[in-house]
């Protein structure tokens, strides 16, 4: 059953699946209708299943996720699209006041499941507002489960997995991995929401990415490789909840960790991953846990942005400042 | 597609029973039926009796805060009164009389204001979405659950409460601009008690009225006097109806005033006179619909008695219920984040759990 | 202080000279006088030139992308030629032409597209606002610079421009009803192209005409024919005269057309049809004006060649502009996110550094 | 000098000396003319200042963020006020996409010399909405100064340096010590943006809070005092930009660290400090840094929110953990 697709046909394929197996399926938002969106992620689901199911609505995101949160309440499943990161920011009100807060303000009575689907972060030289790594706004707010694949398989896995959710879950779809072609099983068991894996087995350091940063992460342990060091590379995938288990193991496993991500470092997902990693792995470790990260900046115009996003040779800096000498 | 102006255009407030209980001239509407504004006044009485009641339980300590609508009653009995029982109501903080009167448990209104939990009640039980703190939002929940129905072929209307304040907000623009271009039978329904806390209206639109903002999404406003509950039943019920029809959306502005200050927490006197107070205790919606059923003979002393002993009741019964010291359940904290608790919620709830179980075996 | 309905009310668009370069016969509006169409119609010139060289360097691969104004220069020009030295221009990622014709730098206004940095001039200098991208935001920053003339007691204007889509954000909402209250000087110019990319103006509203929420919030609404620059300037020209006045501000939309995709990443053919466009073509901004001018003899051939002489000179300017390149200097990445590098930029600056030379050294 | 007033008044007292020093100070937002705020911050500034220079505006978050970065824009230091942390959110792109950026968008053509004051955290028993700790969307957000104090001192310090500042400062106020009264010498040098201080000093493990959290963390250390144990009080005072040296030099001389907080914890301003402290005291370190924060849930009810909230306890049992037998 395996074929070669890229993310962005492997995201369509997920939600052609949902709208068929699903009748109360629904996918609205910004360009999503004949369009097909400004990814082609909706590509042709307006034809197929009309314009009840997937349709364009006025240009409001607040709106956008206002109005999913209805749909939600009374009886659909509504998957909305946010055009870019930055512009998922007017909903924001939305997202953190009733999204990820209305199942609790009811005991449970209400739940929502509804999926906001944001293509994120940058490394395509777009402009600004179109490369924001915002998984923080949404990992720091409990009641969201917040997703990020790294490959067209889990894309689809894990947007599925979202769909049958009876929770909200933010999936972050990194924008540059749309168009990179993989053999993909689309058969394969769905991953359950939560579940990290391990990319690349290692014994002399663990990386730990999500998203865009897992292939720079993999690729990095390949250039390490020639060098004659091992590294392992965990892809953590399911931001909220996080798999302690998974990726403390191999931290553990390995002695050292580098967490590798693209937003700014500060108060960050990376942050979070390197502050428990610290402490429940504390007696394992031979090193500091280092960060690879975004700088502390907004981000960048095209020509520079190679500059302020993780590289292979910055991840490698890092793996080589883990202290090998009181190895 | 689009609305031709002169559908849209709002006219003067629709008045049918004066401030001193007498028909206006308007015979462009007709009175609603008897029954129906018996049952209104009946509602009106009991309405009040929760307002006061919950004020008073304020000031005794048995809530932490009350947002009344006190002089706003009549607002809250058409709301309720117009809707079937598949249709939706979305109120707001200070629309607990609105739920009530919708068939919902004071006492699961009013847990909110008492601290024990966010929303008291089943918002599925009596189709009363939970009360909604920040403003405006609520309103894109409406179109949502109106456009719901509207996808499954369901005659369901949705009357979406907010304030004069909130017509400020994004999210109200956004809202009345889905439910147009959806067609959603959608029913916005402002009461205009012309402050926001502290701000006067005047600070808050320079607009000809509330009711035009209808105008900028092709959606028909409409004026009317909040404290006549006959016109507001006339008027609402006309806008239901409309929707029900499948002709869309409506934007309904009432002229009220909130008697008492936005809640206990608040001054009124920092920002508005007396005699401002003064004028619009004359226009008392209780009095006034009163007033005009025992002049037409449609209410007598023993009719009136027993309304006022079933307030009474209902009054007793919030007391009762919020006499009540329920303390919730420590692990309500974790069991209603996701449908199943993450493995971090399972940590912290147990690190809570030893706590509590350490600090029973230490007493 | 609320406005009465009849000044609100825009009424048909204003056409000045028709789409065959003929006066119309509206009488309720004087032409702009001889020597101001001339100049328009030299900026279009101009304006139109840019547009193709832009687009011309997107296919070269100069530019990574152009939203361009292609058929709506009528309305760059007019919004720009309006103005006084003193006020302000809001423009968005579609009105490099007006900031241009304003007398930014081209190449400045387009480093952006480049990839070099995100605004490639001083806002100060010829007070053009950052071209703005996150929809209908840089309205509400319209709003406060004209309120801060407006506190000194300065005569400025600003002229805040955005799309028709743009119109459903709520920044559009809080804007509007912001600058109305303030009795802020600022015309709102909603260039109406009849998409949001591929969203036809249907999907974003029904009302009568988006100059009709100018309604909602007291603002006089008009609507003005977006291809025909005499109407454009007459229109814009009034607006912005009666908020130098202190009468406040007023909403104008015009209603043109985007001849060309969104940007070149766009694929217009997925949701426009080619007798669709043709229709717009008809009615071309520069043609039109080109043909009332000679017709009327205020333009001959000498001009006409000398007007295009120099539009090349500007499009040369562009390519040579856009043709060196420059390198970003790394540490603009850190020198601007404050007044003074935090500890923290300084490590990460250092850090950078470091590669950096390492990288040399290492080649 | 000194006199013995409460936070409120120690941040009226400074917009009023704002006020008086600089003409282009202006405050505004809901409630604050008139009224004085419904915590009665601005109380009297109307009447003394006049309706230009303390204004209410129409009831819209956004709309009062966006016009902030107008007036900055053209001459004026706006200082506005959200009127609850919750609803600061309608806001959010205002400020992450402007506020935020607009200087470095314009390579320093632009500042923004604007001030929003967030009435911040719980413990007041507040109802939803009124209690959220957002100090992590705004401290992972660059280009924006975050700061908290904890006391009526720094209050009005902080709210001057913050006014003072050419960039824009998110200012946390902690609702809860509004109305504590204290000793306040208000012609005490303004404490410099950045720089955190030791609260109280101790031997034996380091707690690092802010605003809300140090009353706690001293109430805390005071306890163990009695217990024999030596518990060294930092006050971050300034989120960002984080004072790495006063921290860290804190840490490293006891060799342990809890990190205080309310917020939920996961990818919270705690993490980061958790995460730098693990990384840059790391071979000073006896044991694992804990976190002591707000659980990863909604804000609870009232009567559930003292479950919820740092406390005392909860913070000497972090302190007992730290793995004293290892020392
Ligand atoms: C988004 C948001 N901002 C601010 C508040 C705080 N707040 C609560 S009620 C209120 C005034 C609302 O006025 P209005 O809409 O007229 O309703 P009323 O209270 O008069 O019924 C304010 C500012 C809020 N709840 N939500
Ligand atoms: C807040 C926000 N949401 C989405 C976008 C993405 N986007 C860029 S342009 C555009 C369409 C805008 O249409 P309109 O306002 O009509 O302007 P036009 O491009 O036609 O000039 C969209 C959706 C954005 N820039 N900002
Ligand atoms: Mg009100
Ligand atoms: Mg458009």
């Amino acid at each position: 059953m395996n074929q070669k697709i890229t993310m962005a046909q492997a995201l369509n394929q997920a939600l052609r699946d949902a709208l068929h197996a699903d009748p109360t399926v629904l996918v609205f938002g910004e360009d999503v209708g004949p369009l097909g969106g400004v990814f082609r992620i909706t590509d042709g689901l307006t034809a197929e299943f009309g314009e009840d199911r997937c349709f364009d609505t006025p240009l409001a995101e607040s709106g956008i996720v206002g109005m999913a949160v209805g749909l939600a309440m009374n009886g659909f499943r509504p998957v909305v699209e946010m055009q870019f990161d930055a512009f998922a920011y007017p909903a924001f009100e939305q997202v953190v006041s009733h999204v990820a807060k209305l199942r609790n303000r009811t005991r449970g009575a209400v739940s929502l499941p509804l999926v906001i689907r944001v293509p994120y972060a940058g490394g395509i030289g777009g402009v600004e507002h179109h490369c924001d790594s915002s998984e923080a706004y949404y990992a720091h707010t409990p009641g969201l489960h917040v997703l990020a694949p790294s490959n067209a398989e889990d894309a689809y896995g894990l947007l599925r997995a979202a769909i049958a959710s009876d929770d909200p879950v933010v999936l972050l779809e990194p924008k540059k991995l749309y168009w990179s072609k993989e053999e993909v099983d689309l058969t394969a068991a769905v991953p359950g929401i939560g579940r990290a894996v391990v990319r690349r087995p290692g014994t002399d350091a663990t990386l730990v990415a999500y998203g865009p940063s897992v292939p720079t992460a993999l690729e990095a342990a390949e250039v390490a490789a020639q060098e004659g060091r091992s590294l392992q590379v965990v892809d953590v995938r399911s931001i909220v909840p996080f798999d302690d288990e998974t990726v403390c193991a191999a931290v553990r496993s390995t002695g050292r960790a580098v967490v590798v991500a693209e937003a700014a470092g500060f108060a960050s997902v990376a942050a979070e991953i390197a502050a428990r990693v610290s402490e429940r792995c504390f007696h394992h470790l031979h090193a500091p846990v280092r960060r690879v990260t975004g700088f502390d900046i907004p981000y960048p115009p095209p020509k520079l942005e190679h500059l302020h996003l993780p590289s292979v040779d910055r991840i490698l800096d890092a793996v080589d400042d883990l202290q090998w000498e009181d190895a | 597609m689009t609305a031709a102006i002169d559908a849209l255009l709002p006219g003067e407030p629709v008045v049918l029973i004066d401030a001193d209980g007498a028909r206006t001239p308007d015979d462009a509407h007709e009175l609603p039926a008897a029954d129906s504004l018996v049952q209104a006044y009946r509602s009106l009485v009991t309405a009040r009796r929760i307002n006061d009641q919950a004020y008073a339980l304020v000031r005794q300590g048995r809530l932490a805060v009350y947002p009344s609508s006190h002089g706003q009653e009549a607002c809250q009995v058409a709301a309720a009164q117009v809707l079937g029982e598949d249709d939706w109501l979305f109120p707001t903080y200070r629309d607990t009389v609105a739920a009530v009167l919708r068939g919902v448990d004071p006492v699961g209104v009013l847990v909110l204001l008492k601290g024990d939990w966010h929303s008291g009640y089943d918002p599925y039980e009596h189709k009363v979405a939970p009360q909604a703190t920040p403003l405006a939002t609520q309103l894109l929940h409406a179109v949502g659950v109106a456009h719901a129905a509207q996808l499954r072929g369901e005659p369901a209307v949705v009357m979406a409460l907010c304030g004069d304040g909130a017509t400020s907000e994004g999210d109200f623009h956004e809202a009345l601009n889905f439910a147009a271009v959806f067609g959603a039978p959608v029913v916005f329904f402002v009461q205009n008690n012309q402050y926001a806390i502290s701000v006067p209206l005047a600070r808050q639109s320079v607009a000809p009225s509330l009711a035009h903002k209808g105008i900028g999404y092709g959606i028909p406003g409409r004026r009317v006097d909040g404290n006549d509950v006959a016109a507001l039943l006339s008027v609402l019920g006309a806008a239901v109806q409309r929707a029900r029809d499948g002709e869309g959306p409506q934007l309904v502005e009432a002229h009220t005033y909130r008697m008492q200050a936005h809640t206990n927490a608040d001054d009124a006197t920092r920002y508005r006179a007396d005699d401002e107070v003064a004028a619009w205790e004359r226009r008392d919606p209780v009095r006034r619909i009163e007033t005009y059923l025992r002049g037409a003979g449609l209410l007598d002393d023993a009719t009136a008695a027993a309304f006022a002993a079933e307030a009474e009741q209902v009054a007793a019964q919030v007391r009762d219920g919020l006499n009540t010291d329920v303390t919730p359940r420590p692990d309500d904290l974790f069991d209603h984040v996701y449908a199943r608790r993450t493995p971090q919620l399972d940590e912290q709830a147990a690190l809570l759990a030893d706590e509590l179980a350490a600090e029973q075996a230490g007493e």
